[in-house]
């Protein structure tokens, strides 16, 4: 193996983390640590979300019952789906955005390094702004999609909707920054040879994602910038006395909330297509084909947002067509399961964790997706809208289809992200709890929506037909969260007590595999030059990529000019010693991100007759944002 | 490879046949179940369904076996075969694009058809019925027969009722799983909505829900329908058009008869004229709600036997400012639209959307702290002493517990 | 500087003269909006909106194509709003038609 | 193998270049263009899909408030009072023109940085002259942008004099709240010209400061366009 650039002096292990303790993760531009922050931020996150699923299966477990009140049970499913949504779902995308799109490309950080702290802040800030209140019982309490008028200040006159509305907003300002940023990552850090039908299918959806991203947040931050004016400024854009149409809100929630929901599944479509090509041994059966219905179902996702509207009557002709629109959504999600099975088949199929996370996506998205056929057809849905076979498909698709995705995502990136593998054996107990246990949960759910359940019902009467439904429902709950503690377990002790693993454990054929695992901080000592969409694997078992149009496994498609050769490597250098001049690392970013939190926290004041706080925040708010601003832009990158 | 293929469908055929077999359950298992043809919009809907359940069982067989053949019959094995490297193949692509589309044409066919069908005006003839929603009960208005109702529907079978739907405040959808779709209720707009019962449905109760999230009470907020013969709905229209008739007199005089069983004792003396009611003995038991009242909430029933009516309609429904709110028909000054009209609310079942059932004891409660019965209702508490949970505060205004037994027995006569 | 990129530089960017007429056409397009609505036989025209519409549609494009310069820059950046631009512009008019604001 | 790895290497001129300066590699980019002017087209898309999203409401609520003040129709107060339509066509049509202006000055001054340094001719003519003053066009912009804003302020204030606020009805609400947006955008604007200015004042802008004013000038003339739709559709349109 050609090793020619191969530094040769002696390194040091741990040389890449130059700096460690609390301030270099403060002020870190670096994307893989800023990707590792998301992921623990997006994983508690995500406990957060399921131990309010677990109350809210706790109470609904008989008929009746009184765990929990009417009220505390609306800010729970509402801060449920929320922070399910916001908060762990998409974070935990933008964790492998951020950690994978730069490796997968070829590139030494992200576009722009500081940009990408500041969201990861905001993301924070918002988090805790919006999952605080409900410690104190002031949560938001008017569903995750929170529809006007009801959230207008005449029907919610508290302060719990306000944290909702800030909440989201500032979130917005997060993904919307992190979008710009990875569009201009994909487009213009891609290493010499990296054209975009080389790239890995992981990048491939994440580029849909930020364009989705930054069309789909415009609607809805409008929606919630009219639904702030209505609270606080006494407009009158949700106010019915004044003639308001109690549809703006819908439609503009979902022009945003349709996108959303693949917003949320492509990211773990993206890192199936990673794991089952490796574990199977194969390419990716028809790449170009995965390439263009995930294009097609990102575009299409934007023309069926009023299928979520079906009972408001919009009229025959409004809702033929967005049923067609949406029953053609079918067509290119039905060639990537088709082409994952096609990719498996004929090859040697290794079941790991992972690998079977990923066939559990397979097999659990589809259930989802046909009763998502099934609400597309409207009179149909006028039987199913707003019960629980709706919640059935949602979990469907999102339990069965992103978090296990994702989950599949965590096992096989951990050896990358930390070094070290995940431990099998308890990954096995988690999996299979986690499958039984979600089948259990969200399968009966069909029947008790089909059979007349409502959603978001905090209680019913015995003999409605729903109690064993119920019962079983709660008990996968429990059944998923004894298997999480497993996985929780896993995941912090393998970052240190796991079996080593070197840079390329799996056998995979794409970059970012290339590479020492952890990566250094400058991830390539010297930018590769790419002319495959397996450079590995044509650099390790040409026989794999041979007759694909994009690669040419007769050149040298991966100029192992790394600072390492491609195999087992011992030997790190810092940037410094190479030349590579790094990010700086920088709290301004945070300093800003605490700004812009500080100036919308002033809002809620205003209801409360606070004035002299809400413009004391906010105009300090506004300062520390400027003042941040101004300090980040005058002050050099590296 | 034929024996492996029919064990993996195995778990798959089951699926489809438990699926089945709990479709076909009757409804006594699942009183609200969506798969009736009890009306002609649910049968256009079952029908559709069915189509929808068919192609969807057969992609999810086909899905399901090819994963699951796959992954056992490629799993890595000592000794196995080496992966076949392929990477595409165009006309195997196009097969599955193919397919689905074709089956998504014949879903949307039928469906196209099935939206312009249901869609289409109410025919002649149909019975209006006006549904209000509020936070957390339901209004009906017919406004051919000028009666004005709340909570409990009565619709006649066989013919078509058309629903014109709109609401007072939040969004609330109107549903009754049996009879078939919802449809949404928004203020600043009427949303329609037809069916016809069968002519063979026979005198039946049904639940309803709200099915749209619409604060805190969403959960209580339910729907009795009463489908009936065509005679007895004349029967009861006609009875519940006329204003209260309410005698004070006569009320007393039953009441020193007998100092027992109130509920059926202004019954059957007071107003010999009485329509139509949907018989107590026929309510299925998955109708009569169940709702616990919460603890907290004493009253002592052995004062509803002095309750006494004339006392209760001629002062304390006024002292417990029930006028500001309720309209009774006949009772001038009584108009107000805030909560449900009271003219024949004894005629009703249930009281508070469904949610408790119309009988001394739980009136009783209810008054003296609705608020502490079902959360955030509208309807303040009243109750001498008692804690508003809304309001935080104690109502020291209000009524005692024995003028709430007088306000009982007056709205125990409304029949 | 060499002839060769001169003439490159000069057919990339419009000079000070040019951006001047285009500010003149701008500036007679819209006097001519203003002008259509101060004659009523105009306004009650049913070509009144679509021709106001065609006017400011013209106006937009001429200061994206040419102050914008997007019509001699990267193709990148074109595909980026052009794409934008029409999904935006589709989802306002279907929010249009969805409130009865056009009727089918 | 080696050799080919080797051929490889050096074909590419970015890794190449990075081999021996560190420095340069780092600015290596896939098509060669900056990545802020990149970013700034991406966020100029996703500001269409906002601005649609509010121009759109405001369409949809035209028509819909039930108490006056309305937009271009009279209307009765409580008193009996009648009040003409509120739109001010003839100040608004003078501050689109105002704004308009203002996007031709920018051009100018992006214009004025990429010529810096180079030669003038000794018989340029004042016109040839000026247009070679970055710091004359950036000041007119700011200028030509804080004018509009005037003319907004104006018209904000004036329309409260003639009671119409925010509260006041759904045309006062959506009206404010979409130009309002739009003036949020032309303030931000302004002050980065003056920034930009400054910059100017202090060191001077250069070609190699082509980009910095180019996007600043994209986003300016950006807002120009969203206005153009807007007064068409919000004032002229019947
Ligand atoms: C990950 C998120 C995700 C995804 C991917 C989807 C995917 C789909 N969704 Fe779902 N949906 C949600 C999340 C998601 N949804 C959420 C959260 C809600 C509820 C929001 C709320 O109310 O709170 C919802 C609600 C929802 C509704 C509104 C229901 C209602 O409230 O009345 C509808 C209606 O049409 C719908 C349809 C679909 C369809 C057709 C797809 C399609 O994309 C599915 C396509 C996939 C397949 C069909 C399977 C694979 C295909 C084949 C194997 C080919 C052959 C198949 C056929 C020919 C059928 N969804
Ligand atoms: C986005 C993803 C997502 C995910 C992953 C889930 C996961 C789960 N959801 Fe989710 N759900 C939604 C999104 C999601 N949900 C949305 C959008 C809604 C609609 C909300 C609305 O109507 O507004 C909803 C609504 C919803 C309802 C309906 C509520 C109602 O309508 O009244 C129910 C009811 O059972 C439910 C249940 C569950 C369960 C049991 C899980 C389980 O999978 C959870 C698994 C459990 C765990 C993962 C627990 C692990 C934690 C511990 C063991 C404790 C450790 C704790 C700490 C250290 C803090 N969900
Ligand atoms: C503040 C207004 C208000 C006042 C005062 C008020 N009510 Fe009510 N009442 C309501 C509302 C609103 C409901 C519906 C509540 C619900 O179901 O959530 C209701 C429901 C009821 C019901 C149940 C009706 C049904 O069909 O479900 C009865 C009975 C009733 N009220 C009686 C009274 C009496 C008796 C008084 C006076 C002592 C009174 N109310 C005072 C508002 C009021
Ligand atoms: Cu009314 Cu829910
Ligand atoms: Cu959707």
């Amino acid at each position: 193996m050609a090793t020619i650039a191969a530094p040769t002096q002696a390194g040091k292990p741990d040389a890449y983390s130059n700096t460690t303790g609390i301030w270099s993760w403060i002020a870190t531009t670096d994307h893989k640590r800023i990707g590792t922050l998301y992921l623990w931020t997006a994983l508690f996150f995500f406990l957060v979300g399921g131990l309010e699923a677990v109350i809210i299966r706790t109470q609904l477990m008989r008929p009746n019952m009184g765990f929990v009140s009417a009220d505390t049970y609306n800010q729970l499913f509402t801060m449920h789906g929320t922070t399910m949504v916001f908060l762990a779902i998409m974070p935990l995308s933008a964790a492998f955005f951020n950690f994978l799109i730069p490796l997968q490309i070829g590139a030494r950080d992200v576009a722009f390094p500081r940009l990408n702290a500041f969201s990861y802040w905001v993301y924070l800030l918002g988090g805790i702004f919006l999952t605080v209140p409900i410690l104190f019982h002031v949560a938001p309490n008017g569903g995750w999609f929170g529809y006007a008028p009801l959230t207008s200040n005449q029907f919610s006159p508290g302060n719990n909707i306000d944290f909702w509305v800030i909440g989201l907003q500032v979130l917005g300002v997060s993904s919307l920054a992190a979008a710009f940023n990875f569009i201009t990552t994909i487009i213009n850090m891609r290493a010499p040879g990296m054209t975009l039908m080389r790239m890995p299918m992981f990048t491939w959806m994440s580029f849909v994602v930020q364009f989705l991203l930054i069309l789909a947040f415009p609607p809805i931050t409008v929606a919630l910038v009219f639904l702030i004016m209505d609270r606080f400024f006494g407009t009158t854009f949700y106010a019915i006395a004044a003639g308001a149409d109690p549809l703006l809100w819908q439609h503009l929630f979902w022009v945003f909330g349709h996108p959303e929901v693949y917003i949320l599944i492509l990211p773990a479509f993206g890192l199936v297509s990673e794991i089952l090509p490796t574990f199977s041994k194969k390419p990716l059966f028809g790449y170009n084909v995965m390439v263009y219905s995930g294009i097609m179902i990102g575009f299409l996702g934007f023309g069926v947002w009023a299928h979520h509207m079906f009972a408001v009557g919009m009229g025959a002709v409004a809702d033929t067509i967005f049923s067609m629109m949406t029953m053609l959504i079918a067509i290119p999600t039905g060639v990537k399961i088709f082409n994952w099975i096609a990719t498996m088949w004929a090859g040697e199929i290794r079941f790991t964790v992972a690998m079977k996370f990923a066939i559990a996506l397979i097999g659990m998205f589809t259930i989802g997706g046909i009763s998502g056929v099934m609400h597309s057809s409207p009179p149909a849905d006028l039987q199913q809208t707003d019960t629980y076979f709706i919640v059935a498909h949602f979990h469907y698709v999102l339990f069965g289809g992103s978090i296990m995705g994702i989950l599949g995502g965590i096992y096989f990136y951990f050896p990358k992200m930390t070094g070290r593998f995940m431990d099998e054996r308890l990954g096995n107990w988690h999996f299979w709890g986690t499958f039984v246990g979600m089948n259990l949960t969200f399968f009966p759910m069909h029947f008790s929506g089909l059979y007349g359940m409502p959603r978001r019902v905090y209680r019913y009467d015995a003999g409605q037909g729903w109690d064993l439904f119920n019962l079983m429902s709660t008990y996968g709950t429990y059944l998923i969260a004894v298997s999480t503690l497993f996985f929780v377990w896993n995941f912090v002790r393998s970052r240190t007590r796991g079996a080593v693993a070197g840079s390329d454990p799996w056998g995979a054929g794409t970059l970012e595999w290339s590479i020492p695992s952890p990566p250094p901080e400058y991830n390539f000592a010297q930018l590769p030059e790419v002319s495959s969409r397996y450079p590995l694997w044509d650099l390790k078992d040409p026989a794999k990529t041979a007759g694909i149009d994009h690669s040419h496994a007769d050149a040298m498609t991966i100029t192992d000019a790394h600072a390492v050769p491609v195999h087992e490597e011992t030997e790190r250098f810092t940037a410094k010693e190479l030349g590579i001049p790094m990010p700086l690392p920088t709290a301004k970013p945070l300093f800003t991100a605490v700004g812009l939190m500080t100036m919308f926290s002033g809002l809620p004041f205003l209801r409360n007759d606070m004035f002299a706080v809400a413009m004391t925040l906010t105009i300090g708010g506004a300062c520390m944002l400027i003042g941040g601003l101004y300090a980040w832009l005058t002050s050099p990158l590296e | 490879m034929p024996k492996l293929r029919l064990r993996e469908a195995g778990p798959a055929l089951l699926f489809m046949v438990v699926l089945l077999t709990l479709t076909a359950c009757g409804d006594t298992v699942y009183p609200n179940t969506t798969f009736t043809q009890f009306t002609d919009l649910n049968t256009t809907i079952l029908s559709l369904w069915d189509r929808l359940l068919f192609w969807g069982t057969i992609v999810f067989v086909v899905v399901e076996a090819a994963l699951i053949i796959t992954i056992i019959r490629y799993r890595k094995r000592p000794g196995g075969p080496a992966a076949k490297q392929i990477h595409g193949n165009a006309l195997l692509e196009i097969t599955w694009t193919a397919i689905p589309a074709i089956i998504l044409v014949l879903i949307a066919v039928p469906t196209v058809k099935a939206i312009f069908e249901t869609q289409a005006p109410a025919p002649a003839g149909a019975l209006r019925v006006e549904v209000i929603g509020h936070q957390w009960w339901w209004e009906f208005r017919y406004p051919e027969l000028g009666i004005v109702t709340a909570n409990e529907l009565y619709v006649p079978v066989g013919r078509t009722v058309s629903f014109e739907m709109t609401s007072k405040d939040v969004i609330h959808s109107f549903w009754f799983p049996a009879m078939g779709g919802k449809r949404d209720l928004m203020a600043n707009r009427t949303n329609y909505m037809w069916y016809t019962p069968n002519a063979d449905l026979g005198t039946q109760a049904w639940n309803g829900f709200c099915t749209e999230y619409c604060g805190e009470s969403h959960a209580n907020m339910r729907i009795r329908l009463y489908t009936v013969q065509p005679d007895e709905f004349e029967s009861w229209a006609k009875h519940q058009a006329s204003p209260a008739v309410f005698n004070p007199l006569a009320a007393a005089a039953v009441l020193a008869a007998s100092n027992t069983a109130l509920t059926r004792a202004v019954d059957s003396t007071a107003q010999p004229s009485a329509g139509y009611v949907f018989p107590a003995e026929r309510l299925p038991a998955h109708v009569v709600p169940q709702t616990p009242i919460p603890a907290g909430l004493d009253y002592d029933d052995a004062l509803l036997a002095q309750g006494d009516p004339t006392r209760g309609a001629t002062q304390s429904f006024m002292l417990g400012g029930c006028i500001g709110c309720h309209a009774i028909n006949g009772i001038p000054g009584a108009v107000s639209a805030i909560g449900p009209d009271l003219t024949h609310v004894a005629s009703r079942h249930t009281i508070a959307s469904g949610l408790f059932k119309f009988d001394g004891p739980t009136l009783a409660r209810w008054i003296k702290n609705a608020r502490h019965m079902k959360p955030g209702s509208i309807m303040n508490t009243i109750g001498r002493g008692e804690y508003d949970p809304i309001m935080k505060m104690t109502v020291t205004a209000g009524l005692d517990d024995r003028q709430i037994a007088d306000v009982v027995a007056y709205l125990m006569s409304l029949k | 500087m060499s002839d060769d990129a001169k003439h490159a530089t000069e057919t990339h960017h419009p000079t000070g003269n040019q951006y001047l007429k285009i500010a003149i056409i701008l500036t007679v397009i819209t006097a001519i909006e203003v002008w259509a609505y101060y004659i009523p036989a105009l306004v009650a025209s049913p070509l009144f909106n679509p021709a106001l519409i065609i006017m400011s549609a013209l106006k937009f494009a001429i200061v994206v194509l040419y102050y914008m310069h997007i019509k001699f820059d990267h193709s990148l950046f074109r595909l980026l709003f052009t794409a934008s631009l029409i999904l935006a512009m589709c989802t306002g008019t279907a929010l249009m038609f969805l409130f009865g604001v056009f009727k089918l | 193998m080696a050799s080919h790895a080797a051929a490889a290497l050096h074909s590419a001129s970015g890794a190449d270049a990075g081999h021996q300066n560190g420095h340069e590699h780092h600015h290596y980019t896939t098509t060669g263009l900056d990545n802020r002017k990149i970013a700034i087209w991406a966020f100029l898309g996703s500001e269409c899909m906002l601005f649609a999203s509010l121009i759109s409401t405001y369409l949809i609520y035209k028509g819909k408030s039930i108490v006056g003040p309305y937009p271009t129709t009279e209307w009765v107060n409580e008193a009996g009072k009648v009040f003409k339509p509120i739109l001010d066509i003839p100040t608004t049509s003078a501050s689109t023109a105002v704004l308009l202006m203002s996007s031709f000055a920018m051009v100018l001054a992006l214009q004025a940085v990429q010529l810096k340094g180079k030669e003038i001719a000794a018989t340029a003519s004042w016109w040839e002259r000026i247009q070679r003053s970055s710091q004359f066009w950036l000041a007119a912009t700011a200028f030509l942008g804080a004018t509009f804003l005037g003319f907004q302020a104006y018209e904000f204030t004036s329309f409260v004099h003639e009671g119409l606020t925010l509260k006041t009805n759904l045309f006062g609400s959506t009206f404010f709240t979409l130009t309002g947006f739009h003036g949020a955008h032309v303030t931000v604007g302004v002050l980065w010209l003056m920034s930009l200015l400054w910059i100017d004042r202090t060191r001077g802008l250069g070609p190699k400061d082509e980009l910095v004013v180019d996007i600043c000038a994209l986003y300016w003339h950006f807002v120009d366009v969203v206005w153009i739709v807007i007064f068409t559709l919000v004032y002229l349109i019947s």
